[in-house]
């Protein structure tokens, strides 16, 4: 990895231990071959950590699923051909053989390259995300002036792909699912860049890294300056956080693969490794978007007391990152699938209104930036009524004649 | 062959080939196609100039290009709108058969 | 206000994420070939053939091939051939009675139309085979159980069942003893044969 | 010079396939492969803001606009549309001929050669000129924008009254 | 903590937002109306209490802050807020008897569908009045002075379904507008003198020495100083705002609003405007004290129309049968007493008898509102009475109010503050007829306060309303009690042996020995009017309402003439009145006749110009027109040939042009 601006030898010892693994590695070779070989192993650091958070995450939620409703999830598949069991651990490798044994079935009439073709450029892009997430202190795979930007560029292309599987796979269920896919995409990538919007207002920078550190130092010497700790930042966060849901077509917003209106959406037709592929980068696609959220709400790979900095700061961001999962998670686990008027209302009516006012409030925020302490209150409590006021307003508004409904005859 | 020639002729070629598909293509959405390629061909000569031309630092170029984005942007999503009124009008989308603004 | 019904939602899925990890109660899951529920009384599934005797089932069906329930088994599994001895008199014992588990849909219809008590249904489900064409079709050597296994199996029911096959067996005797020496006044009235002794107890298990 | 040529060569390859094509679906998504090149093409210019612009705009948006119009414009049954083939070999003829006097002035024409090093411009001091000495032009374009995108939504959505038949 | 000055603006602006925001809600939550304004209101009393402790910290500095509000060619227009004792003070007062009032009316319009549009005019007053009193520029004052005259307007006539009601606040608005004219040409021609109408600007200001002395030097016709005439044209927007005589009339009328709008303009905030005012650009007035030589001195006219105002309200109070009207008057007397006061040079015993006027006078109108809304809206004191056992609370919250009023000696704080005056107007050098007059107001106001009191609570009901009352919810009766706790224990804040308030308001303040025998004197006028009116009214309790009065019955005459207020009304609408309708006669006859025939004539002109016009364009130029359209038409038709319709073909024209353009330039060799 390309260290960045920071002084790399000011840092403690476990934070530059990435970087010593990787000078051990390839210190030998000589200048031009090196900055290859250190891109290479970054690509392949990044591609082998996800890879097994992707395997354990699936396994995670399962079991966390599972616990939601009182069933301890998988549990039999432990160390293969022993009698160890390790509470289910060994089940992406079960899920993993399982995939890669099974038949791949392409329907006939169905458009052969593109079919192909969905799984890898969908799985190819999701990896593209992780190259300007900042994992730590020294560790940014590449530093970008236009970070964000660059994420969401990379970020935009998966609906391609998504449309690629559902119309090559020539099934009306995989088409309309991949309609859906488009019209959902389309409809909440406008609150999630504008949820982004305020915070790259606020730090006035595009890059990951400069978001970061613009989140640094401590209010009254104790309090992190996270965005999210702000009216604005708040307000940003969760219109952040319904968005990437529906971006990453999880739950409550997994339109796209209704199974009971679609079938299975766009994976109808894909079986066997496609199939596994298309799980992967949903999964990669996720957590790439809950890395970006720590980036930009969160803090990065800050600490969340001062007196905790010397915990090495990719510690920090994977916490923050495996949380964030976590509640991704729980959502799942709780909220039933809303219906496509609902879901696209909620877009257009709700949090595009709602990105937009907090988009102002973040403005006035930066306005004020020079208040003094006297009229800090004053500003903290503008802001958060700022933010309040339309959320009440055009919740209402959402949620207007809607009753907890009454089954007669059930 | 300087670098800026290069460029320029990447972009000739890309507007012919805008250019192409205008002329011989009857279906309303490809005509549509072919005028963004002529546009980003466009996009490429500013850049090109912008990377070879006198005043780098001023960055007109790209500018330019960024307003030009904006405005394809708007073109593609009004063009569209058209081809799909055109669509509701005559059924298909070929272009030859909307000739209701004959003089 | 929006937003609080998401929160209490949360909150419930919460309670339970967390309450199952220290309240043991919670959880209703059986690991099941470790562990096994038992199966309620009236638990069924498919059917068997039930024999009089627990050596020799199979000897001692009360099946008599009548073919009521091949009649009236709606998905058609039941097959069942009378035994004819070398004349071709019909013998009133099945000389085939399979049934295609494959097919059967656990009606207990057979069971319900058997005047006989015949056949009653079992409650073995683990019946997985690697062999799709035949590994599910029983024959009556396999489907042979004794009244014994019965009344392992469902000891109410088959109680009941045989203080009715004794009642009957009984009357029929009855019957049989009022024919036999031909005109008197007393074989018209049953009464005696109605309070007659309980039939002999069930074997016992 | 070769990364210039391997761009041009893939990005004029995949227009000129994809406007050939008679499936629109995959001219469509060809196009989208030559608007990456474009992209990659100002990667390789130093224009990294834009090059990023390009994707999130092209591939992001107008794609799928594109796609969505293909969809549902799509001829209810039968093949796709056949060209009527008098036009295009005049068509090849003026567009090679159009080529033809582009090249032809770009190679007589006294170039400037550049400095050939990328020049600094970063997105700070792209956002400086924007909302400096062009946040007129910028404020326009977001007018032209808003009304642009009302407009499409009235002209796609309209229900015009001869539609009613 | 102190209120920094910067933040000033705070006090005002949290009731005028309040304002605006209640007018945004929605009319079926009355409400969220009524508590945005008490909220907003409290808020401004925290601030003011804050601001009041950081000017009584150091009562001679004055803090103040300005700032530009617009630049004109030369110059700017400044405004500015100021924290200094006085303002602060009044801002206090106001603020708290608003509060109390606001508190009151949840009460007194519970039902009224117009609660809201109420309370939002009530929130615009109250911030309107506390701007006037913080604002360091006369500019920024006037605009605030007129705020308040809009909300005192609205307010009069909130219920503008009555008839009398819309009269009274057309008659209250124009009325003070004949004082604010005055003000406005002050203000005026005070800008156009000192170019600035800030009061402190830090020896710039026009309540400062420099600009004091050179308005004091100049002369004007008559030989008025310029400050003398620039103070009396101030003071005349004081005393249309004060109801002093002749401006007075409009201050009784005003009865027709809600009652706690009736205690909101006439005890507290609203009619000390004026008196503030006075206070407020005291040195101005007073600069000409010092020159001999000019026939009048501007603060002698103050105590002259003061005396007169005292003593001409008590005696109409005498005479009137509707309890608010007599509150009403006996505000107009001891707004005179106000003005007596300040023009006898003691503004500081104004200021008191202000505050603690603002005390008792508001609890006297929230009892008599209390009074009415007890009995159904009965406010005929001839058909009250009785009301001593029914409205135990309010009987004894009146009770206190009238002693305060009365002037009752030692406990009750009128008595302090009418003493100050009296003390002033007795020691002032120009004229002791005030003094007197002062004198005889006093009995007068003790006489018609213990009638009203023994009308209203004394004897047996004599009316519908009186026998079905029922003392009023609690919401009414703790803003009473609490009020009347503070109208006895204001006046301790003033007596001549602790005089702390005067002594803060103006660090220059001595207290003038002796008074011993005056406050005796007093005493026993208060005392003698106090057993006037009981022999006349409580001892013998009037039986019905159609009794005659026992003054009627003494000397019937004069009762008459008091009755109808000494005729001040007829007078106002025979003069005044009819000078209007004769001018606006005038205006239209000269409109009619005189200005329309010029329109007339005009008209006519443009005819013959147009019918001369068609004729040349018919005949002459349509012709050639016709031609030249005759030849596009065909030109056009001829070009419309070439568009096809076809797309493809304007590219191909598209293309065609491009390529002969840049042959052209390629070939031509154009570099």
């Amino acid at each position: 990895m390309n260290p960045p601006a920071a002084d790399p030898l000011a840092a403690g010892l476990l934070e530059r231990l990435p970087l010593l693994a990787r000078d051990a590695l390839t210190g030998a070779l000589p200048e031009p071959w090196r900055w290859w070989a250190n891109s290479l192993l970054a690509i392949l650091a990044i591609i082998f950590v996800f890879s097994s958070l992707f395997a354990l995450l699936t396994l995670t939620e399962r079991k966390v699923l599972a616990r939601v409703q009182n069933r301890p999830g998988p549990n039999r598949a432990g160390l293969p051909l022993t009698r160890f069991r390790l509470g289910g651990l060994g089940q992406p490798l079960a899920d993993g053989i399982k995939m890669l044994t099974k038949e791949d079935i392409v329907p006939r009439g169905a458009d052969p390259v593109l079919h192909f073709l969905a799984p890898v450029v969908l799985l190819a892009l999701s990896l593209l995300t992780f190259a300007v997430i900042p994992y730590g202190r020294l560790l940014v795979p590449v530093e970008l002036e236009a970070g964000v930007l660059y994420f969401f560029a990379a970020g935009a292309a998966t609906e391609l792909a998504l449309f690629m599987a559902g119309w090559a796979s020539r099934n009306k269920y995989s088409l309309l699912a991949a309609m859906r896919a488009l019209a959902q995409l389309i409809s909440y990538e406008l609150p999630l860049l504008l949820a982004v919007v305020p915070v790259v207002l606020l730090a006035g920078s595009l890059s990951t890294t400069g978001i970061v550190a613009a989140q640094a130092g401590w209010d009254l010497g104790f309090v992190p300056r996270w965005f999210i700790l702000t009216p604005w930042g708040l307000a940003s966060f969760l219109i952040f956080l319904t968005a990437a849901l529906a971006e990453s077509n999880r739950s409550p917003f997994d339109l796209p693969e209704a199974e009971s209106e679609l079938i299975a959406g766009h994976l109808t037709e894909y079986s066997g490794f496609k199939y596994a592929l298309f799980f992967m980068a949903e999964y990669l696609g996720m957590t790439a978007l809950a890395g970006l959220g720590v980036t930009l709400f969160l803090g990065g790979w800050r600490a969340p007391l001062p007196f905790l900095d010397f915990v090495p700061s990719y510690a920090w961001f994977g916490l923050k990152l495996l949380a964030l999962l976590f509640v991704f998670i729980w959502i799942r686990a709780t909220f039933p699938r809303l219906r496509i008027d609902q879901l696209t209302r909620l877009a257009w009516k709700f949090l595009v209104p709602l990105a937009l006012l907090n988009l102002g409030t973040a403005a006035l925020w930066a306005l004020t930036a020079g208040w003094s302490p006297a009229l800090q209150p004053l500003r903290w409590l503008g802001a958060a009524a700022l933010v309040a006021g339309p959320f009440v307003l055009l919740g209402r508004g959402l949620t207007a004649g809607l009753r907890p409904r009454t089954y007669r005859f059930a | 062959m300087s670098p800026l020639q290069a460029c320029l002729l990447f972009s000739s070629a890309l507007f012919s080939l805008g250019l192409i598909a205008v002329l011989v293509r009857s279906n309303a959405i490809l005509v549509l196609l072919g005028v963004e390629l002529m546009l980003n061909a466009a996009n490429l000569n500013f850049i090109a100039f912008w990377r070879y031309g006198p005043a780098p630092a001023e960055g007109h170029g790209v500018v330019f290009v960024v307003f030009a984005l904006a405005v394809a942007a708007a073109e593609a999503a009004v063009g569209l709108a058209l081809v799909i009124a055109l669509h509701r009008h005559q059924r298909n989308v070929r272009l030859g058969e909307a000739r209701r603004l004959r003089g | 206000m929006l937003g609080t019904g998401l929160l209490q939602g949360l909150k419930v899925t919460a309670r339970n994420l967390v309450g199952s990890f220290h309240d043991p109660a919670r959880m209703v899951t059986t690991q099941y070939p470790e562990e096994r529920t038992r199966l309620p009384e009236n638990y069924r599934n498919f059917p068997f053939l039930v024999g009089e005797d627990p050596a020799d089932p199979l000897g001692t069906l009360r099946c008599v091939a009548c073919q009521i329930c091949e009649k009236e088994c709606p998905p058609q599994c039941i097959y069942i051939v009378m035994e004819r001895d070398e004349k071709g008199k019909a013998q009133k014992r099945p000389h085939v009675f399979d049934i295609d588990l494959s097919v059967c849909m656990s009606c207990q219809i057979c069971v319900e139309v058997c005047p006989f008590d015949a056949i009653k249904m079992d409650q073995e489900f683990e019946i997985s085979t690697a062999d799709r064409f035949t590994g599910l079709l029983r024959h009556k050597e396999d489907l042979a159980r004794s009244n014994a296994y019965y009344h392992q199996l469902h000891p109410t029911e088959a109680t009941a069942v045989d203080a009715a096959l004794a009642e009957q067996k009984a009357r029929q005797a009855a019957a049989r003893a009022a024919k036999a020496p031909a005109p008197t006044p007393a074989a018209t009235a049953p009464a005696p044969a109605a309070t007659a002794p309980p039939p002999p107890a069930a074997p016992a298990p | 010079m070769t990364a210039l040529a391997a761009i041009a060569l893939l990005t004029l390859a995949a227009a000129a396939i994809a406007l050939a094509l008679r499936d629109l679906i995959h001219s469509a998504l060809l196009l989208i492969a030559s608007w990456v090149g474009i992209a990659a093409f100002y990667l390789w210019a130093g224009a990294e803001f834009v090059a990023f612009a390009q994707v999130l705009i092209y591939v992001g948006a107008i794609s799928m606009v594109v796609l969505f119009a293909v969809l549902l414009t799509r001829p209810p049954t039968g093949p796709a549309t056949r060209e009527p083939s008098g036009r295009a070999v005049p068509g090849f003829l003026a567009g090679g001929a159009v080529l033809g006097l582009l090249a032809g002035a770009v190679l007589s024409s006294p170039l400037p050669a550049g400095t050939g090093a990328a020049p600094a411009f970063g997105v700070r001091e792209l956002g400086l000129k924007l909302l400096g000495p062009h946040a007129g032009a910028l404020l326009a374009t977001a007018a032209l924008l808003t009304v642009a995108l009302l407009g499409a939504v009235v002209l796609a959505a309209a229900r015009g009254k001869e539609d009613a038949s | 903590m102190h209120l920094p000055v910067q933040l000033t603006w705070l006090i005002p602006a949290l009731p005028a937002v309040a304002a605006a925001v209640i007018a945004a809600v929605p009319a079926r939550r009355p409400g969220l109306g009524a508590g945005l304004a008490l909220a907003a209101l409290a808020g401004s009393l925290i601030l003011a209490l804050l601001a009041l402790a950081g000017a009584l910290a150091d009562p001679a500095a004055r803090l103040i802050h300005t700032f530009t509000w617009f630049d004109l060619g030369h110059g700017a227009i400044r405004l500015g807020w100021l924290l200094d004792p006085l303002g602060t003070l009044l801002a206090v007062m106001v603020a708290t008897v608003g509060l109390l009032i606001f508190t009151f009316s949840l009460g007194y319009l519970r039902d009224d569908p117009r609660a809201k549009q109420f309370f939002c005019f009530l929130s615009l007053f109250a911030g309107a009045m506390l701007g006037l009193l913080l604002a360091n520029s006369l500019l920024l004052l006037f605009l605030c002075w007129e705020l308040v005259g809009l909300a005192s307007y609205l307010l009069i006539g909130f219920w503008f379904q009555r008839p009398a009601a819309a009269r009274a606040a057309r008659k209250a608005f124009i009325t003070t507008r004949i004082g604010d004219l005055g003000l406005l040409l002050g203000l005026v021609w005070l800008q156009d003198a000192t170019g600035t109408l800030l009061l402190f600007d830090g020896g710039r200001g026009v309540l400062e020495t420099e600009a004091l002395g050179a308005l004091a030097g100049a002369s004007t016709v008559g030989g008025l100083a310029v400050s003398t005439a620039i103070g009396l044209l101030l003071f005349c927007g004081a005393a249309g705002k004060s109801g002093q005589v002749p401006l007075h009339v409009w201050l009784p009328d005003a009865m027709e609003g809600p009652t706690p709008v009736s205690a909101l303009i006439h005890a507290a905030p609203m009619v000390a405007a004026g008196v503030f005012l006075v206070a407020r650009v005291y040195p101005l007035l007073a600069a000409d004290l010092a020159l001999a030589s000019v026939p009048v001195h501007a603060l002698t006219v103050v105590a002259t129309v003061g005396a007169i105002t005292a003593l001409f309200g008590a005696a109409v109070a005498v005479a009137q049968d509707d309890i608010k009207r007599v509150l009403a008057f006996s505000t107009v007397s001891q707004l005179g007493y106000m003005m007596l006061a300040a023009g006898t040079g003691a503004w500081t015993a104004a200021i008191f008898h202000l505050l603690t006027h603002a005390c008792f006078q508001a609890l006297l109108f929230l009892s008599a509102g209390s009074v009415i809304h007890a009995t159904h809206h009965e406010q005929d004191i001839r058909r009250l009475g009785g009301l001593r056992r029914r409205l135990p609370v309010t009987c004894a919250t009146f009770t206190i109010g009238m002693m305060a009023l009365a002037g009752v000696p030692f406990l009750f704080s009128g008595f302090w503050s009418k003493e100050a005056i009296l003390h002033a107007a007795h020691g002032w050098s120009v004229s002791a007829l005030p003094f007197h007059v002062a004198l005889a107001a006093v009995a007068l106001t003790a006489f018609y306060m213990t009638r009203l009191l023994a009308e209203v609570f004394a004897g047996a009901p004599r009316g519908h309303g009186a026998e079905t009352a029922h003392e009023s919810p609690a919401v009414m009766t703790i803003p009473l009690v609490l009020l009347a706790a503070a109208s006895i224990g204001l006046g301790f804040l003033g007596t001549p042996w602790w005089p702390w308030l005067q002594s803060t308001l103006d660090p220059a303040f001595q207290p003038e020995p002796g008074g011993a025998g005056l406050m005796a004197v007093s005493i026993a006028l208060v005392a003698a009017g106090i057993l006037a009116g009981w022999s006349r009214y409580g001892r013998l309790p009037r039986t019905s309402p159609e009794a005659a009065d026992p003054l009627a019955r003494i000397v019937p005459r004069l009762h008459r003439a008091l009755a109808a207020r000494l005729g001040c009304d007829e007078l106002y609408a025979a003069t005044f009145g009819r000078l209007c309708t004769a001018l606006a006669a005038a205006t239209t006859a000269l409109d009619r006749s005189v200005w329309d025939g010029c329109i007339r004539l005009l008209a006519q002109l443009g005819a013959y110009t147009g019918l001369v016009s068609r004729e040349t364009d018919e005949d002459v130029l349509n012709s050639g027109f016709n031609a030249a359209g005759d030849g596009l038409r065909a030109g056009g038709r001829a070009y419309s040939r070439t568009q096809t319709g076809d797309a493809h073909g304007y590219v191909w024209m598209l293309a065609a042009g491009f390529v002969l353009v840049t042959l052209a330039v390629l070939l031509g060799g154009v570099r």
